[in-house]
């Protein structure tokens, strides 16, 4: 079996209301110095595969084809674990 | 485990050497602690809730069932109750409200019913903190989000702010279910050799001893005894309602009942020992989530979208089948037996064995003594005189700059209120909200209202207003009250001042109840709101179902014409 | 005329748009359930509005996964009329039916409320029983409606006059003020470049019948039916 | 400034709805070998700070206090950029 990460944010340039609502109330607790806050998806999958690159390439496909909208996210992935 | 630590008393725990004939095992143990916690058994409350009215000519199902059912004619019923979902919602706001919806909406497809309409209840404490203001945000998004996603709409409710509820806020859920008088179910297994089944999430070590969570006051420690917080998943809740209604109409089911405080073991012994059945139970069989659990953790998890089905002999595959097109998994978990027992099996080592009855109808009943407390002397000697002077526009402004008497739209604009579009009196446009019926002349009307404030002040008292408000905001819409549910929120009733209270509401609720000739159908008890500060003010919610006969007949509160004649009534 | 209602696992507006179709506008309507691959020759295909699986991930994201989605596709490319509400919006658009996607309401709430559309066309087969211009007031209830796409799209859209209704005044001010979620250009709906797709936020049937409180609704079904009836002649 | 990633996931043992219904959907795609799937935060935020340690105590402040909700989360922070 083998791990992946899938970190999936918003392309830069679209509008993320939510990482702004959160600067925003860090503002008010006091955490005056932050620039900018962008919330995206950390995603783990644990996956049967024949080997590191097919659990890579597959992963890669279902993050494409699922786990990630191409018009307004961007994906990286990662194997991190497995035999 | 110790049973003081279960919270059970010594000699609530000799009762149980008694039934048993020996000591109990651990898990014999949990499952009686669950089962007699004030939540499950009613032990404090039972005396004082026989004082309600429960008779009246439309009642088809009063108190004792998963929620209370009404005839509104045409062979249509109204299935309703409420519910606290407090002390969950005090470590976790926005999954212990919803999770509280979905709560609610089991009780009411598990009679067989279709869930239409949400209404919710809450308190908290002033707006000014922090921690509140989360509070209050979380509870309204978990409802919100949790109503919305099932589609059924969030048609009313109330919101009230004061420092009382401030370690301990009140979140109270009422759902309303319609359903064809033939095809009410009651959780009720009558044959021996029935399989039984479980469906829907698999379970978890959440919520486990939720139910005597719910019986204690909040402290410090709770914070660190507290269950796994349990996630709503109102997708499955969702599915769970379309299948389960789908199993009703082909009449597949002999008995249906939904998984709450106490998971499977309050769940099977309710469901079999109606009919003095037993139950064997396999916990290997039962679907996990998690590794290496104990049957301990199976037994007694508070897993939320849970359901247990007894099918009618032979419609096993049919449920089956169904089950399978709405994608949802059913395990067969053991069986009814005939000899009156509560068997758990890990395979093939028995793990426990108790009798039904020493759970469901064993647990200890106290009538403790009141006492009238302090503050109340002080109260009656009240005089309008005593006020000092203030500025008339001042006050006024002051009032209406309240947040208990401002503009609720922030909450209900949360709140999908005309999903299924039946809803005719919008939130903010009445007293009540008001459903049409498709497919009649008929409309439902509904609201929930408690002034807790004057129920402290006069338990009495107050108990008859909150009745009497709910019937007056239902008759000012243009329906007829006919009956009602209610949460009674108070502290913790071993102190003789609370105890009062409740028993002083109580009265004064039934009696206002018998003089509207509007029976009480369904309920639940909430006891123990109190922090280390303080309790909360008395809080006896009341939900109240009217109908019009002809919907175009209903009214809201705005102002018609200029030229229209105001008119004060009453006294 | 027969409008096929598709029901995903977790639609909630599907027996809505049913009783619309049924008892208010008195034309034929089904059910199809999501995994079938066949639309049973019907004439018009509603994506209702609701949670399709409970909107984890991406709301429509799983949708459009499902087997009915290519009869729906190929439907909709042999030119028949398709209306996606609310989340059926959501669903069109993870689809690619519509260009864009979704982001949550720029309040991070959800919305029930009443709004006003203008109505930007009246030459398609959803809105030409409108007036030019006209203002309806529709109600929304929605938590990602916040449209958005990248800029070259927004031009397209403008381009090809694909943008049906716009959130506004009562009066019919198209401005940030009146634009409930942050929609980009205010948009509630859109059509394809075709004109036989729609999909927008708000909820038409939710206001077809006089005792909801308004029938602004009734007219996109009542045009759609108008349209198809003459199309058949 | 400073360039922090926070990665915030469910507790093990709290039901994660999101994950499973992604999981079953992967399966009816053909994804037969996907055994779990979880679905969590990737956060990334920019901020000014005295030193890198700063910037990493002030993020894991911040984590634990909004960022986070201890009841049903884990968090977990890396500076991963900055002067
Ligand atoms: N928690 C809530 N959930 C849903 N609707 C609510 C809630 N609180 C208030 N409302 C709605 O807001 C409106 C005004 O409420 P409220 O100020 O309590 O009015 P009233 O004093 O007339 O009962 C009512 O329509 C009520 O149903």
């Amino acid at each position: 079996m083998y791990k992946a990460h899938v970190y999936v944010v918003l392309k830069p340039g679209v509008l993320d209301p939510k990482g702004d609502a959160v600067k925003k109330s860090l503002h008010v607790m006091g955490y005056k110095g932050v620039n900018e806050v962008r919330i995206g998806k950390f995603i783990e999958v644990w996956l049967e595969a024949e080997s590191r690159e097919e659990a890579l390439r597959k992963v890669e496909k279902m993050s494409a084809e699922l786990l990630a909208n191409p018009v307004i996210e961007d994906y990286r992935v990662e194997i991190v674990g497995g035999e | 485990m110790n049973y003081r630590d279960l919270g059970l008393t010594d000699d609530e725990y000799k009762l149980i050497l008694d039934f048993m004939g020996r000591e109990p095992n651990e898990l014999e143990l949990g499952m009686f602690s669950v089962m007699w916690s004030e939540h499950c058994g009613y032990k404090n409350s039972r005396p004082l809730l026989k004082l309600f009215p429960t008779r009246g000519a439309c009642v088809i199902q009063g108190p004792g069932e998963n929620a209370g059912i009404i005839d509104i004619g045409d062979g249509d019923a109204l299935v309703f109750k409420i519910e606290s979902h407090n002390h969950p919602s005090a470590i976790e706001p926005y999954q212990g409200a919803a999770t509280g919806v979905g709560g609610i909406v089991r009780d009411i497809f598990t009679m067989g019913a279709r869930p239409i309409a949400l209404l919710n209840s809450l308190r908290f404490g002033k707006l000014d903190d922090e921690r509140v203001k989360e509070l209050f945000a979380g509870v309204v998004a978990g409802i919100g989000d949790y109503g919305n996603c099932l589609g059924i709409p969030t048609v009313g409710g109330e919101v009230y702010f004061n420092d009382c509820y401030k370690e301990n806020p009140l979140v109270n859920a009422m759902c309303i279910g319609l359903v064809k008088q033939e095809e009410i179910k009651k959780a009720v297994a009558g044959r021996a050799g029935s399989p039984i089944m479980l469906v829907g999430a698999k379970t978890g070590r959440d919520g486990i001893h939720g139910a005597t969570f719910a019986s204690e006051e909040l402290s410090e420690e709770s914070a660190a005894k507290r269950p796994a917080v349990q996630v709503g998943d109102p997708f499955m809740e969702k599915l769970l309602i379309e299948a389960c209604l789908e199993l009703i109409k082909e009449d597949l089911v002999d008995g249906m009942q939904d998984l709450g405080a106490a998971g499977l073991v309050s769940s099977v012994a309710e469901t079999v020992s109606k009919k003095g059945k037993g139950a064997v139970i396999d916990v290997l069989k039962v679907p996990r989530r998690e590794e290496g659990m104990t049957p301990y953790e199976v037994m007694l998890s508070e897993s939320q979208e849970r359901m247990l089905i007894i099918p009618k002999s032979g419609c096993e595959k049919r449920i089956a089948e169904i089950f399978d097109r709405w994608g949802l998994d059913a395990a067969v978990i053991g069986e009814v037996t005939d000899d009156g027992v509560f068997r758990v099996q890990e395979g093939e080592r028995k793990v426990a064995e108790v009798p039904v009855k020493a759970l469901t109808e064993g647990c200890p009943v106290y009538v403790r003594e009141g006492r009238v407390p302090d503050y109340y002397k002080e109260a009656q000697d009240f005089s309008p005189e005593k006020l000092p002077e203030v500025d008339l526009k001042e006050a006024w402004i002051r009032l209406l700059s309240s947040p208990n008497i401002a503009s609720k739209k922030w909450v209900y604009a949360q709140y999908d209120y005309q999903v299924m579009t039946n809803t005719v009196i919008l939130p903010g446009h009445g007293d009540a909200a008001v459903l049409r019926i498709k497919g009649t002349r008929k409309g439902l009307a509904a609201t929930v209202d408690c002034n807790s404030r004057m129920v402290y002040l006069d338990p009495y008292r107050g108990g008859m207003m909150a009745i009497a408000e709910a019937a007056l905001n239902l008759a000012c819409v243009g329906a007829k009250p006919l009956a009602f549910t209610n949460c009674l929120n108070f502290g913790n009733p071993e102190k003789p001042e609370i105890y009062w209270q409740l028993q002083e509401a109580v009265k004064g609720m039934s009696e206002a109840a018998v003089v509207l000739g509007t029976p009480v159908v369904s309920g639940n008890v909430s006891l123990y709101n109190e922090s280390t500060e303080r309790a909360v003010y008395p809080t006896p919610v009341v939900g109240m179902v009217g109908m019009l006969y002809d919907i175009d007949k209903r009214c809201d509160m705005a102002f018609k014409r200029e030229g229209d004649v105001i008119c004060l009534l009453g006294r | 005329m027969r409008f096929g209602i598709v029901v995903f696992p977790g639609s909630n507006c599907d027996a809505d748009c049913y009783h619309v179709i049924k008892d208010v506008m008195q034309e034929e309507a089904c059910y199809i359930w999501h995994k079938e691959t066949d639309l049973q020759g019907v004439d018009a295909v509603i994506l209702p509005g609701g949670f399709s699986y409970g909107d984890y991930l991406r709301a429509g994201a799983i949708a459009r996964f499902s087997p009915v989605m290519s009869a729906v596709k190929e439907f909709a490319a042999r030119g028949g009329l398709v209306i996606g509400i609310c989340n059926g919006f959501q669903i069109l658009l993870e689809a690619g039916l519509l260009p864009g996607a979704m982001l949550r309401n720029r309040s991070l709430k959800f919305i029930c409320d009443q709004v006003h559309l203008k109505v930007n066309r009246t030459d398609t087969p959803f809105s030409h029983l409108f007036a030019p211009g006209e203002v309806v007031k529709i109600p929304i209830a929605h938590g990602e409606g916040n449209y958005y796409c990248p800029p070259e799209i927004l031009e397209e859209l403008k381009a090809n006059r694909q943008i049906l209704f716009t959130y506004c005044s009562p009066q019919g001010e198209v401005s940030d003020e009146y634009n409930p979620n942050g929609s980009l250009a205010n948009i509630a709906g859109i059509i394809n470049k075709e004109g036989n797709v729609l999909g927008m936020m708000p909820h038409p049937e939710r206001c077809s019948e006089e005792i909801l409180g308004g029938t602004d609704g009734f007219k996109i079904f009542a045009s759609m039916i108008k349209w198809a009836k003459e199309a058949s002649r």
